[in-house]
This record gives C-alpha cells, structure tokens and sequence, in this order.
C-alpha cells in the first residue's frame, strides 16, 4: 500500500479484531481517513474464533459479515494485514508511525481458487483452531476470512511445496521471493485496539493443563463446540476423542489471583454460562456441566441468563476455587479436589473433561508499546500522556464484546477530536 | 477460663478480629480472605478439620471466639504449605494457622491433651533446654506423655521402629546420658526468656 | 441521466471455463439478456480485466453492468465501479463449487449457469444508479436531553469534534445522579481510594464551551423531523423555543428504584437508606465521622446488596445494576476513612467488582471493611439502630448482625419515557374512539421523554425491562429511531465508567448520523447505501402497513393517510416494499421489478422434464452468505435450485412468490435470520414480519390448488454453511415426493 | 581447583546417632566429588522446625533462628548457609525473610541475641543443600562425576513438602517439580515420570501426634510408588525419609500390607554412582535395606 495517502488527519488504527474494526469504521463511516493495521493475516481477531456469543447465543461471524460489508463500502478506511507497529514518534496530531509488513507470499490476484491448497502436501499446526488441528501450509485463513486471500506459510517457501504451489496457481499470485516491507506514515491519531490474550493455563499448576490431556481451555472449547471446528462440533475431548458429556468448567482460572493475574476478567463467568448451554445443545438432558466459581459475575441485563442457565438441571453450580486435578490414570477422567464453601462440603467429584475459564492478558503485554503509553498494573492500555493515542476494547481492560464495541466507538471518537484540532478546516456546523 | 483468658475478652470485647490482628500471628491477612476456599481442599489431612481454614477466617470475622479459640481445626496443619502456595490473595495461611494455635495454646484454652499440642510442648522444651533436640528423650518424653503406663504401651508398640533405628544407628541409647547440646546453654535460654518477655509485652500479655 | 447501455462479463478464471460452455453463456447474455456488450475474460479479476470493463465505461459509456464471475462477496476490491449499476451472476460459489463433479451433472450445471446469467441481465435493466436522498438534510448540530454525568460527557466530546450542541436538562442545574455524590469509584490505577467526581468541572467546562449551549429546567416538548432536521420544542420557564438539530443524545439517566417498595428491608423505616441517601449523609458529613438522620454517630454499618435486585419472584427488578456492589464497596470507605473503628459489613450473594474493581476491593478489605456472604431475609428496627436478619451463606446458619445504620443497594430504573408496547394499543383504542383510551393516552403522553411526532410512538422502543436498549452485540448502538442514541444507565444498567464510555460512543454515532444524513446515505447497517424508497402514491390505497411495519419508524401519514417517507431515518431494508399489497413502493436498485424479472427470467423445464425449479430468496446479510461459504468448503447441492439474495427477508413481498408459483416453480425457500426474542435479524422486525407474512401464503396456495409444502421459511445463521445444503437436499427430495408443479406451462 | 565455600547448617536430626545421621555421612563423598566445602556453623542451635510454634511463639522462634544466623554471618563471612534438612532451611529462610523485611522484628530480635552476646546484620543467606546442586554445581556436572552408573534402577522421585513449598526451587512448580527425577537420571537410573505423590505430604510432625491420619499419607504414597514400578523412593527431606521408611512396618501390622520400599537419600545414590561403598554412602543406617544400591556400592 502506498504510505503517501496518510497524513496527520488520517488516524491510524492499531488491530483488526472486533474492537479495531469498530474503531476504524465507526470513525471512516464519519468521513475520516483511517488506517487499519492487523498482525494476523485475516481480520476478525479473537470473537471470529468463538462458537457463539452469550447471551443471544448467535454466532459472531454474522457482526464480523456486516463489518466486513461496511468496510468493503468504505473508500476512506485502508486495511494492511500481516502489519505490526515497529514505532510510533511525535507528538498528538502529528505523529510517524513505522509499521513492519510480513510477507504472505500471495498477491492480489489471488482468486480464492484453492489450487495451491490442492497441491501443497506440508501440513502446519492450523492457527486458527489454537494447534487443536493441521491444515495445509498454504491456506485460506478461515470461511469468513477477509481478505479472501490464501496465505504461504513461510515454512514452505524455499521448499518444493512452495514450488509447486505456485506452479499449480494459473494467476501469479503466489511470489516466493516476497520480502519484509517497511513502511512510514504519518498519521494524526492513533487508536491501539490490540486486544487480549488467554492467560497461559499451563502456569495454573494445580490444574494440570500441561500435564493432562484432558484439561483444555475454554477458548479450546469454543472450538471444539464449533461446526467448522477440528471436531465439526462434536465435543470430543483429546485423549481418546471420547464424547465428553460430564464437564467441569473452573472459574478464575488465572483471574483475581495474585499468582497469575490480580484482575477479575470479566467474561470468564458468561462465559462458562454460556459454554453450559453448549453441552446442554449437544446432548439435551445427558449432559452435565458443573461451574465451580468464586463469585458469578452476570452483570446488569446479563443476569437474566444467569438465572436461565440456573434453571437448567443439566448445570450445576459449586462455590469453590477448585483446589487441585487428579488424574484418573484408568479412565483418563480428572478427579477435582476441593471444597464447597457455602457450608463446607468436601469434594472428589469426576469429571470427563475440565475446561478453564482462563483469564484475559493484554495482547500487549507480548508487544513493545511506544514510551509514551500508559499501562495499568495488569498491562492494559490507558492511552498516551500526550493524549493523542488511545486504547479501545479488551487493550484498555478486560471487556466483553459489547463493551469492547462501546470503548472502540468511544476511542473512534476521540481521534476524530485530535484530526479535527489538527485539521486546517473548523469542522462541521 | 484461664486469667490471660479473661484479660483478652476484657481487652477485645467484641471485636475478635482487632483481637486476631493484633495478637495472632499474621493475624492482620485474615481480613483479606475472600473466601474461595483453595485452602480448605488443598490440606493433605482436609477431612480432619472441624473448620477450614478459609471458614475459620469466616468465623474470626463473625466474632466467634470461642468456637475459633477452643476447636482442634488449626492443630491439624502439617505445614506442608499447599494452601500458602495456591492461595489467591497470597495470605500466610499456614502461619496463620501456627498463630492461632499458639495463641489458643498461650491462653490455655486451647483444647486439653490435644495430641499435637502436646507433642508441640515437649518438643520445644526438649529443644530449648540443650538449643538441640534430642530425639530419643523427646521420643520417650511423647511416651509417656499420658502417663507411666501408657508410657510403656506405646514404648512397647513402637519397639520396632526403636530397635530398628537403633540397629541403624538411627537412634543412639546414650543420648539418655547427656547427648548434643550447644555449649552455654544458660544464656541460650536467657535469649530465649528474652524474646518471649518482649513478645508479651508487645502483644500485651504483660503491662 | 445518460442512456443506459448494457454490458455482461463472463469469466472463464477459476475453472469456470473447465466446469461451464462459456460460448453458451455469452450467447444467453447476447440473445436472451440482450446486453448491448458482452466480453469474455480469462481472469476477469486482474487488472487488465478490470481495465477492460472501465474502458467500456469510459469509452463505449456503458451505464449497467453485469458480472458473471463469482459471488457479490468476492473480489470486491477489483470489481468496485461506482458510476455504474452493477449486477452479479454468482457462477463459482453458486454454480460450480456447490454442483457435483463429472459429465452426468454437466447439464444441469450448465443450465444453472445459464439462468443465473439470465437473472443477472434481467436485474441490471432494471436498477438504477442511486443518486442519493435528494432531499438531503444538512443541519449538525447535536441534540443532548439530560445534564447528568452522561449527557454532559457526550455534549462535551462532541463539541470537541467541532459539532454545535444543545443540552436540555429538567432540573435548575447540571449534574443529575452524579451531582447526589459524595465521591465516586476511581476510573484508574490504582483503583484504591474513592475520588472526587469531577462534575463541578465537567459543568463548568461545559457551561463555558463556546459550542455549547444549555437549557436549564427544561424539557422536550415535541421533536419531529429525521436526522439532519430535527425540530425540537424545549419548553422552558421563559416558554418555548425551537431548536434545529441533526441528531439526538438521550441521556435520561435513571431513578433509584423506591425503597418503600422494599418494606421487609426495613425499607421506609428510620435508620435504614438507600445507596442515595447515604450519598446524601456522606456529603453533609463532608469528610468528617458519618451521622445518621438523627445525628447520632454511625459506629456499626451494614449494607445489604442486591435489595430489591435480581429478583426472580417478578416483585422487584429482575437484573443486576452493576455498579452496586462498587458502589457500596466506596460508601464503607467512607466510614472507615473517617473512622477506621466504624464497623462495616458488606452483605452480598455475590461480589461484582470486575476487571481493576478487584482492587478496589483489595483496598476496601485492607481497610478493614469485612465481606460477609449472606442473604439478607429482615430488617427491623432494634434498640437504637437495626437488626440485619440473614443466611450466612459461609457459615451455613440464620444469624443476625446489629447496626447503627443499613444500606440498601436498591437498583437503577432508566428513565425511558413512554413504552411503545403498551402505547400503540391506547393509540389504535383511542383512534377507535374511545374516551378511556384517550385519557390514558394524555396521561402517558405526559410522561414522555422525546416526545416524538412519529407514527409509532413518542419515545424509543424499549428492549428489556424499560431500558432503551438495542439487541445487538456487535452494534450497541443500533436503536431503532435512526439517528437517537441513548446513552448511560437509561440504556442498560451501568456504572459512571461505563456511562462515560457510552455517552462518548453514542456522541460519535450521533455525529455520523448527521454525515451521513447531509449525503443523503443510509445509516448502519447498509451505510454508505444511496438508494432510498419511493412511493407511486397514486397507486396507494394508504392501508398503513408500510407505516405500521416500519422497523425503524421512518414512515409517518399525511392528513390523508399516505405514507410520509423521511428517507434521514431510513434504513433500507426494504420492510415496506415487502408489507406493499399493491406494490408502489420501491428502491432505484432494488425494488419489486429487480427481484421479479429475475425469478421470471429463469428458464422453466416442463414438468415431464423432472428437474424441477425451486427458488431460494436468501438474506444477503446471513442465508446468502451461508451459501457462498457452503461453496467455499465444497458442500454440494441440488442443481435445481435458483438463489436471489434480498435485503432482508422482511423485503420479501408475497407477489414474488405468487408469480413464482404461477410462472411454474415446484417449491419457493425462504431463508432468513432467527427472530423471536434473541432475534438475529439486523433490521429488528424483517424477518419476523417475513414469518407472519408467510403464515398468511398458505390461502393463496390453496387458490392456486397447490401443496403448502411449496412454500417454506427457514431460520438460517450464517455458520450454516453445511446445514443449508443439507436444507436445500432435504427440500428437492421433498419436491419429488410432491410431483412437479401443475402451473408449468400456462404461461 | 578451589572447592565451592558454605557455611553448614546440619540440624539436629543429622547428627551423630540421630534419626538422619546416614545423609551426613553421604554427604562427605558426594560433596568431595562436587567440590563442594561444608563448613559446619560453630555451635548451631534447633531450627525450631515446623512444631515448634505451639510452645515457642514468634519471637523466640525467630531469635533461635537468628543466632544460627547470626553464628554464620560472624564466623563465617561471605558464605551462603547451607541445609540439608528442608525444616531447618525454611525455619532458617523464613526467620531471614521476615527479619530482612520487617525492621521492628530485626531489632527485638537482635535485643533477644544480645543475650547469647550476637547480633544478626541480615546478610547471609540461607539455602538447601539441593538449590546449591541444581543452581551452583548443575546436572552436567552431576553426570559428569558419575563412575558408577546406577543403571536399571527405578527409583519413584518423592519431593515432599518443604523443599519444595513455599520457596522451592526456582524455576519449578510446586506441583510437579522435575529437578528430583533429573538428578535420578543424572545418576544414571531411572525416574519414575508416572509417580503422582510426588508432593504429597508425608504428615510431617503430626507423625507423632496423629499417626493414623500420617500414616494413610504415607501409604498412598509407598503405594503409588509400587504402582508405578519403582524399586525405592528418594528424597530431599529428613522427615519425609524417616515417616515413610520408618512406619512402613507399623503399617504393614495395622492393615495388613506387604510394603518393604527403600526410602534413601538423593545424597546416598550420589556417594554411590560416584563410588562411595556402602558404608560411605550411608546404605547401612536403613530400616528396609536398599538391596539394589547396595549391590551396585560394594
């Protein structure tokens, strides 16, 4: 892409998830010229990885259609994939950004034909099913994946699949000898939706998630619940691809614990609600679903599904920090030690699967940010002191998606206020 | 009830954890608890325990003094620090566990002939007399903690584990007779009798 | 406008040449879609391709076009014309990619090539470039109704955009709930101490703002017009005035829920108050030890959560407030900070403090507050102050804690004016003539917010349990009254972090509503979109169905009952094209005529021929992509199927599927998104509508002595990728059980 | 080459004729391997150990502490205290820790001191005889000493408590901590990766005074050890060595089991595979003789 479009009344937009595509579309659909730049080679971030979203139980990819729809609309918003923040220099309404391009090795002429897929035979840990799956090295990201390009996994390149991966593609769009870019711009705002990550389970030692097969993460679940999924939405657990109809769903998995992460993630409790309604969908009255928690956090209108999910009598709740997992070495089953604190019932309840409510770390705290940024005790992005730069989504606290929409429209908002100081023109009337 | 007893309710009246706080030690976490309850299913010898730890905390704060002070709970702990290591608000749990039992113990109302009291006891004094524990007398001492003849059953019933350990010179008969010791043993308790002086008039045992 | 000249591309890329005649195809598009122009292209996506056809349009002027490539959804980029109509022929993710390999299945392959090529032509004669809303509507300044911590936040970020406002307050100053509090619960690290509110400086910055203006101690007393030219009354003590806005922030905020509802709480008693009037004690305290009503020092407090909250009996309020828990988690710092010896006890079922309010709470147990879980079952007067009946939850027994002074954290109740659901009824009684229904119209009139002229209501529609909220997930802010965004706790329960947050956000979408209305283009979620509906009103038998049906309440009547289109608050998704009976409605690009002539253009076997012709009318925004990815992974299904995307199955007017069965169809398939209360469909009602609508087809089948099999409606989600051929298969198997149409061949 | 320097905190139940006298004696051959010089703090006193505070309180426990803290800082500057006994090192870090952080504690306990005439400064540092392995020697080096490998052996790797909670290891977990089965291998046998009741708590203290509820620890331990193979446990704690080798008979009586597994030392398959004889290596001061090792020392 060429960098002379941005100036500093363009505003640059820092992650391509649900809260960085918000951003930058609520601010272009408002006529500014926006930069999206996303890590990943697709956009759609972390929600175009789950299954379904609480509490409408409808699928994310349905919003992810729309903003897709909008921003293929929108002459004034510029997508960059495989794009990272090398640097940011300068001041509020006057910034250079350096940004850093990873080669996909596929052009624009790709048609999403698939013949490379076809004749690739290296098969790579498929990113986005969390390594649960393979998929060829040559690969379109996901069904709902824009842009609908295939993507070289650079393993390839250099070999003889990537040879003939591009021999097989009649459009020349598979370039091996594709290079890092880098790229300047100036830009008058920028807007860091960087998003979150799952905290590392296997630091959860008591659980066992490094040692167990069968302790998997809830975003793991969310995959595995998926039809598109490694297991087309059979809940099929990864020791012996067992149906798992008796789950334990631990809360706090790395939230509100001064060992791993001091915050309460907030989604963790809907969550795991949520994923209740999962097993109850895959096997009615069979299925069993145990959340042990702290403190259920169904706020505000969210509460109703809480009580929804209470009436269920496939579900049932244990006031309990689950204390520690024991391997069943005959069955593979995980036996849960702990105990019920309202009252005191001690328990050794087993389980087919467990699944951790892991918390959410800033993605940031992966990333080196500009000096300028401020970051709370936890990591998450405050904004700038020169106010000029701001966080929208789960990179400013742990939020859910519709609050992480609300941040990024707000943020959207107060970039538009840093071009409009800077911008010759009075704004609008 | 005992006079130091008396003297604690006196000072606290009602309020047990100010009491807790300032007496116990670590007492000043039990306000930070928040009742997960990783501790209560992280203790090896869990079942044993009238109260969990994270409910004693609960207690504490409900002002049940009696109940806390008198029951046996806290003896249970074999500081094995699982519940220090998971806890999620970092509390010293098995300090505090220590503490209250100390505490119990050092108003006497702890309950009586409780097995690891006891053994407690005798081990301290067995350590503080010489600055060096010795295991046969402290182990003959446990004996015959309830009483000459039941000194002997539990002698006899032990016997081969004694004579094992003897035979592996584990456990050596002449330490009856003198045994290790460090040397001035005099100012040894003396330092001893000093710290537990300041210790009370800091926790106001002594005015 | 120009003549118009048509021209069709056929791409033979992407194996479309190896699967399909394209010879044949070019001739269809020549003979039968007499396109003016038709080229062929091996790899019509590139830039040479690309080249070609902006020549033709530079060149050889050419006005419509007609892409037989590969799905709408693809290679958007490369086929971006914007000076052009442009159809699609969906011939790769719609033909080739879903139909099975090998000779046996060419002919039908081919066949539904062929059709779609066919449908692609007959569409493009009939769209029109849109031009936009001619009537554009270019005011922008903002409307903001409440001066609370939301109203003036959203006032005041807009204004720093450069965007004029007016902010209309009932009260005799700025401030609302927040201006009740003593401190309030930090925004930032460290999140350890309560904090100042800030509200003298926030009015301050917002009284002074040169964009700004404020009108205190007043209300709305009619808004009409459409985003871009509102007219608004504010009625004030000098009277009215009239103020001409763009868009509109409804920042009502909320009223504690009322504490006399909650006698067994002590509620209404001495001694027991509200989260409020604790504020109240606190700021009269100013800083000092905490004294009750009756002056007595507070030395023992109890504050009992969740009062008249989460209430499963349907007494009180069924949802959480959400800021409570922190709320009362500062109110203890209060005494503690004052008097660490004051007792304070939080009494909760469950904690809500999330993300950093982790740490608020660290902070507040560092302090010596104590958290007790309990429920809270009486409170009664005792000696000198309260007795707090409750479970303790810990240590399993029914106890009881005394204290000086109890608060309850009763709930917020929005202040969202009128409720539509309860109104419309009144309205169609009282337009019956009845004096009763005409009273109670006057009397909730009163209690209105907006106050709005339109057809379907003074005020928004309300979600949930009175709040103005929107359904969305992904669009928080997709009301239902084109350019008026609620804003804070009026919307759904929030704490002031939170309202801030949304009443920034609901400032900026009030700022794009005003864009885009000064363009004439469509709001989210078809932004950018420039048609917009029309009436042949001499056509019109004004039945009130187009305004009745409106989601988005953008249609009002004249004093003769036609419909009044106020395109500013349209969303076009085509519900009043569907509800048309006699069809005068229509949108320059998408319209009865664009949608019929492709069902009619399609080439219909005989019925000995046993390939029967079944039409799907999918919903572009989740059916048609399910579709297209049911393409993109290979999942195959029957040839006979021919599939138009529609803006929203609540477009569907029930003459296409009339003229489909009459011009010989076997079945008719309706796929739109769920409705019902999770209802997934972007434009709210569409696709409930489209339901209703379809449970009425069922006479007209029996008109036409047909099997009401013929006609089908599907809740289908975008993830349905495989379902939907799965549906599709299921649905030919059934048509063959059936038999073929009787009606082929009649005409 | 210079022998690495500590000062060496024994501990009551490695002394002469006491319970865990034969890890002392093991100690001399792997240590002269390892280059490793313990020298013994003059006139150490009782760690207190984890039962000590029913009686003895706060502040007595930590002065007693102290002075073998103080013992070292003063005689032997510069050196890290070593344990071999997890009760003794904890007591000896915690009371370091504490002091270190709490200026108050450090004066009323240097005001204690002045009675035995000392004065802790807080300078030394207290560690275990297996952080000093793992982080100053390593296992490369462990391997490398090696003359004696002690192949075919199955040995269960059984942690405990205190070495491993609360302060550990660093760089382990306390769940699963993997530095015990490495120097099993760094020896040249085999670890038993299966083994579950690797920190699982023998009962510690409360061996005495509630031996029932010790002994149903100390059986699921033995027993998973059998489960999984092993031919003997081994260990880093004194406590943990004496509970689950001592009581294995009193067991055997009580509930009938057959159990008769070695519990050793780390210190005696060290003194072995580095060609210690048995005596050497403490093989002789076991209940349950370790045939196997015993075979391969003399």
């Amino acid at each position: 892409m060429n960098a002379s479009i941005a100036t500093n009344q363009t505003i640059l937009v820092v992650g391509g998830g649900i809260s960085g595509m918000t951003a930058a579309l609520e601010a272009a659909e408002c006529g500014k010229q926006v930069i999206l730049a996303e890590r990943d080679t697709s956009l759609g971030g972390r929600t175009a990885l789950l299954y379904r979203y609480f509490p409408k139980m409808c699928h994310p990819t349905c919003g992810l259609e729309i903003n897709l729809r909008r921003l293929k609309a929108n002459r004034n918003l510029r997508v960059m994939t495989q794009t990272e923040v090398v640097s940011v220099t300068g001041q509020r309404g006057d910034y250079n950004v350096t940004l850093k391009i990873s080669p996909r090795y596929v052009n624009q002429n790709c048609t999403g034909c698939g013949e490379c897929a076809k004749v690739v035979e290296a098969e790579i840990a498929n990113p986005y099913e969390y390594g649960l799956s393979k998929t060829k090295a040559a690969y379109l990201p996901h069904a709902m994946a824009y842009p609908q390009r295939y993507v070289l996994d650079a393993s390839i390149v250099g070999t003889a699949d990537g040879e003939k991966a591009k021999a097989a593609c009649k459009y020349s769009a598979i370039e091996l000898d594709m290079q890092i870019e880098t790229v300047e711009l100036k830009v008058g705002a920028v807007v860091w939706a960087t998003g979150w990550k799952p905290y590392d389970a296997a630091k959860i030692q008591p659980y066992g998630y490094d040692r167990f097969d069968n302790v998997i993460t809830s975003l793991e679940f969310e995959r595995l619940a998926d039809p598109h999924g490694p297991t087309g939405g059979k809940l099929l657990r990864p020791s012996d691809g067992k149906e798992a109809k008796n789950i334990a769903f631990i809360q706090c998995a790395g939230s509100r614990d001064e060992n791993h992460l001091r915050h309460c993630s907030r989604i963790c409790c809907m969550a795991s609600l949520k994923q209740t309604q999962y097993v109850r969908e895959a096997y009615g009255e069979e299925g069993k679903s145990t959340v042990y928690y702290i403190d259920i956090r169904s706020i505000d209108r969210l509460e109703d599904f809480y009580q929804k999910v209470q009436q269920d009598p496939t579900v049932k709740f244990v006031k309990s920090k689950v204390a520690s997992i024991k391997l069943h070495e005959a069955s593979g089953d995980l036996v849960l030690h702990g105990v019920n604190t309202e009252g005191y019932h001690r328990y050794a309840e087993q389980h087919d699967l467990v699944v951790l409510a892991v918390g959410m770390e800033p993605e940031s705290n992966g990333i080196a940010l500009p000096a300028d940024i401020v970051t709370d005790s936890s990591g998450f992005i405050e904004g700038s002191k020169d106010g000029g730069q701001f966080s929208a989504g789960a990179a400013s606290s742990p939020l859910d998606v519709n609050r992480s929409v609300q941040s990024a429209t707000a943020a959207s908002l107060r970039a538009i206020q840093v071009v409009h100081k800077t911008s010759a023109s009075e704004g609008a009337r | 009830m005992t006079v130091q007893n008396q003297q604690a309710v006196a000072r606290y009246r009602n309020d047990f954890l100010r009491e807790v706080e300032e007496r116990v030690e670590d007492g000043e976490w039990v306000k930070m608890c928040m009742q997960c309850g990783v501790c209560a299913g992280s203790c090896p010898l869990g079942n044993a325990w009238q109260h969990t730890p994270q409910k004693l905390f609960m207690m504490i704060r409900a002002g049940k003094r009696e109940e806390v002070l008198t029951s046996d709970a806290m003896w249970m702990c074999t500081s094995c620090y699982n519940c220090i290591v998971r806890c999620p608000r970092k509390l010293p749990i098995t300090h505090i566990m220590h503490g209250l039992a100390n505490y119990a113990h050092r108003l006497n109302i702890a309950p009586k002939g409780q097995p690891t009291r006891e053994v407690a006891k005798l081990f301290w004094n067995n350590l503080a007399k010489t600055g060096r524990v010795n295991e046969l007398k402290f182990s003959l001492a446990m004996y015959f903690k309830d009483g000459f003849v039941q000194g002997i059953k539990n002698a006899m019933a032990m016997q081969s584990v004694g004579l094992g350990l003897v035979k592996a010179k584990r456990l050596n008969p002449m330490e009856l007779f003198g045994g290790h010791k460090c040397k001035d043993t005099g100012s040894f308790n003396k330092m001893i009798a000093k710290a537990r002086e300041i210790e009370d008039r800091k926790k106001g045992f002594t005015s | 406008m120009a003549e118009m000249k048509t021209a069709a591309y056929i791409c033979s890329g992407c194996e479309l040449g190896d699967k399909l005649d394209v010879a044949q195809l070019t001739k269809i598009a020549q003979k039968e879609g007499k396109m003016a122009l038709v080229r062929e292209h091996a790899f019509l996506c590139n830039e040479e391709g690309v080249q070609m056809i902006r020549d033709d349009i530079e060149k050889e002027a050419v006005t419509h076009i007609c892409i037989a490539a590969c799905s709408r959804r693809a290679k958007t980029e490369a086929f971006n014309f914007p000076t052009v109509a442009m159809s699609r022929a969906n011939l790769r993710e719609g033909v080739i990619w879903v139909i099975a390999e090998g000779e046996q299945h060419d002919e039908v392959r081919q066949e539904m090539a062929n059709d779609y090529v066919r449908m692609g032509c007959a569409e493009i004669k009939k769209m029109i470039l849109p031009q936009g809303n001619p009537n554009h509507a270019h005011n922008k300044r903002l409307l903001v109704v409440g001066g609370g911590m939301s109203g003036m936040t959203s006032a005041l970020e807009a204004a720093e955009a450069g965007y004029d406002i007016v902010i209309v307050e009932k009260e005799a100053q700025l401030g609302g709930w927040a201006a009740k509090l003593w401190k309030r619960v930090p925004f930032k690290q460290p999140f350890a101490e309560p904090q100042d509110t800030g509200l003298t400086e926030l009015a301050a910055k917002v009284s002074a703002h040169p964009r700004i203006t404020v009108h205190l101690s007043s209300t709305v007393a009619e808004t009409s017009g459409a985003p871009g030219r509102f007219s608004v009354q504010v009625k004030g003590a000098a009277g009215i005035t009239t103020e001409e806005v763009g868009g509109i922030v409804q920042a009502t905020g909320f009223t504690t829920y009322d504490l006399n509802k909650l006698p067994e709480l002590g509620g209404g008693k001495a001694n027991v108050v509200d989260q409020a009037g604790l504020e109240a004690l606190a700021r009269s305290a100013n800083g000092a030890t905490i004294k009750r009503a009756d002056g007595k020092e507070v030395k023992s407090v109890v504050f009992v959560q969740c009062a008249g909250q989460r209430d499963e009996t349907g007494t009180h309020l069924a949802y959480c407030s959400g800021h409570c828990c922190a709320t009362s988690v500062k109110q203890a710092m209060y005494f503690k900070d004052a008097n660490p010896q004051v007792d304070t006890v939080v009494m909760f079922t469950d904690l809500r403090l999330p993300g950093m309010g982790e740490d608020f709470y660290r902070s507040a147990q560092q302090k010596g507050v104590i958290f007790t879980k309990g429920k809270a079952s009486a409170v009664e007067a005792s000696g000198d102050g309260c007795e707090v009946k409750f479970r303790d939850l810990i240590l399993d027994e029914d106890t009881s804690l005394n204290a000086d002074l109890v608060v309850l954290a009763t709930g917020q109740v929005p202040n969202a004016g009128v409720n539509l659901e309860a109104w419309n009824p009144i309205v169609t009684a009282a337009e019956g003539g009845s004096d009763e229904a005409k009273q109670q119209k006057i009397e909730m009139q009163k209690t209105s917010v907006l106050n709005l002229n339109y057809r379907q209501g003074p005020d928004m529609p309300q979600l949930k349990q009175g709040f103005a909220d929107s359904h969305f997930i992904c669009f928080p802010y997709e009301t239902r009254r084109t350019g008026i965004y609620a804003a804070g706790p009026v919307r759904r329960p929030m704490d002031m972090l939170q309202a801030t947050e949304d009443a920034t956000g609901a400032a900026l979408k009030a700022i794009q509503a005003v864009e885009n209305a000064s363009i004439g283009r469509a709001a989210h979620p078809r932004s950018g979109d420039l048609s917009f509906p029309t009436a042949r009103l001499e056509g019109c038998t004004q039945c009130k169905r187009c305004t009745v049906e409106c989601p988005f309440g953008a249609i009002d009547e004249d004093e003769r009952r036609f419909p009044v289109f106020n395109e500013s608050r349209c969303r076009r998704c085509g519900t009043c094209m569907g509800a048309c009976p006699v069809r005068v409605i229509s949108f320059e690009n998408y319209s009865v005529d664009t949608v019929g002539m492709q069902i009619k253009a399609v080439d219909m076997p005989d019925e000995f021929s046993e390939r029967p012709r079944i039409l799907i009318l999918a919903c572009e925004n989740d059916a048609y992509p399910a579709l297209d990815m049911a393409g993109l992974q290979h999942h195959l299904y029957s040839a006979f199927v021919r599939a138009i995307p529609v803006r929203c199955l609540g477009s569907v007017n029930t003459i296409w599927i009339t003229d489909a069965l009459n011009s010989g169809y076997d079945g008719v398939m309706l796929m739109g998104c769920k409705h019902g209360d999770n209802y997934q469909c972007h434009f709210v009602k569409g696709s409930e509508l489209a339901n209703y609508r379809m449970s009425k087809i069922d006479d007209t089948l029996k008109q036409l002595g047909l099997e009401k099999e013929r006609v089908i409606t599907h809740e289908v989600a975008i993830t349905d990728n495989a379902r939907v051929a799965k549906l599709i298969n299921e649905y030919v198997e059934k048509i063959n059980e059936i038999g073929m149409s009787p009606m082929k061949g009649f005409n | 080459m210079a022998k690495k320097q500590y000062a060496y905190y024994p501990g009551c139940s490695s002394q002469k004729g006491a319970s865990a006298s034969n890890f002392s004696t093991s100690l001399d051959v792997m240590c002269d391997k390892l280059g490793v010089q313990l020298n013994e703090i003059p006139d150490w006193n009782c760690c207190g150990a984890s039962i000590g505070y029913a009686e003895g309180g706060e502040l007595p426990r930590l002065a007693i502490g102290a002075r073998n803290l103080a013992l070292a800082e003063q005689n032997l500057p510069g050196q890290d205290m070593v344990s071999g006994c997890p009760a003794c090192w904890l007591a000896s870090r915690e009371t370091a820790d504490r002091l270190n952080a709490h200026g108050n504690l450090m004066s009323e306990t240097n005001e204690a001191l002045k009675e035995v005439g000392l004065n802790f400064k807080g300078s030394v540092k207290p560690r275990h005889m297996v952080e000093v392995m793992v982080e100053d020697i390593g296992f490369e080096a462990m391997k490398q000493a090696v003359v004696k490998p002690l192949q075919g052996l199955k040995i269960a790797g059984y942690v405990g408590c205190q070495t491993n909670r609360p302060f550990g290891i660093a760089g382990e977990s306390f769940e699963n901590p993997q530095y015990l089965d490495k120097m099993i291998e760094a020896v040249g046998a085999e670890a038993v990766a299966k083994f579950d009741q690797k920190v699982t708590c023998c009962g510690g203290a409360l061996a005495f005074s509630e031996p029932e509820k010790a002994q149903k620890q100390i059986r699921s331990i033995i027993e998973s050890a059998y489960d999984h193979g092993a031919e003997m446990i081994v260990t880093p704690c004194q406590l943990c060595q004496a509970n689950v080798e001592v009581y294995q008979s009193e067991i055997n009586k009580k509930q009938g089991t057959k159990f008769a597994m070695p519990v050793v030392y780390y210190s005696e398959l060290m003194s072995v595979a580095y060609g210690g004889n048995a005596k050497q290596s403490g093989l002789d001061g076991h209940i349950i003789q370790p045939k196997k090792l015993q075979d391969i020392a003399k």
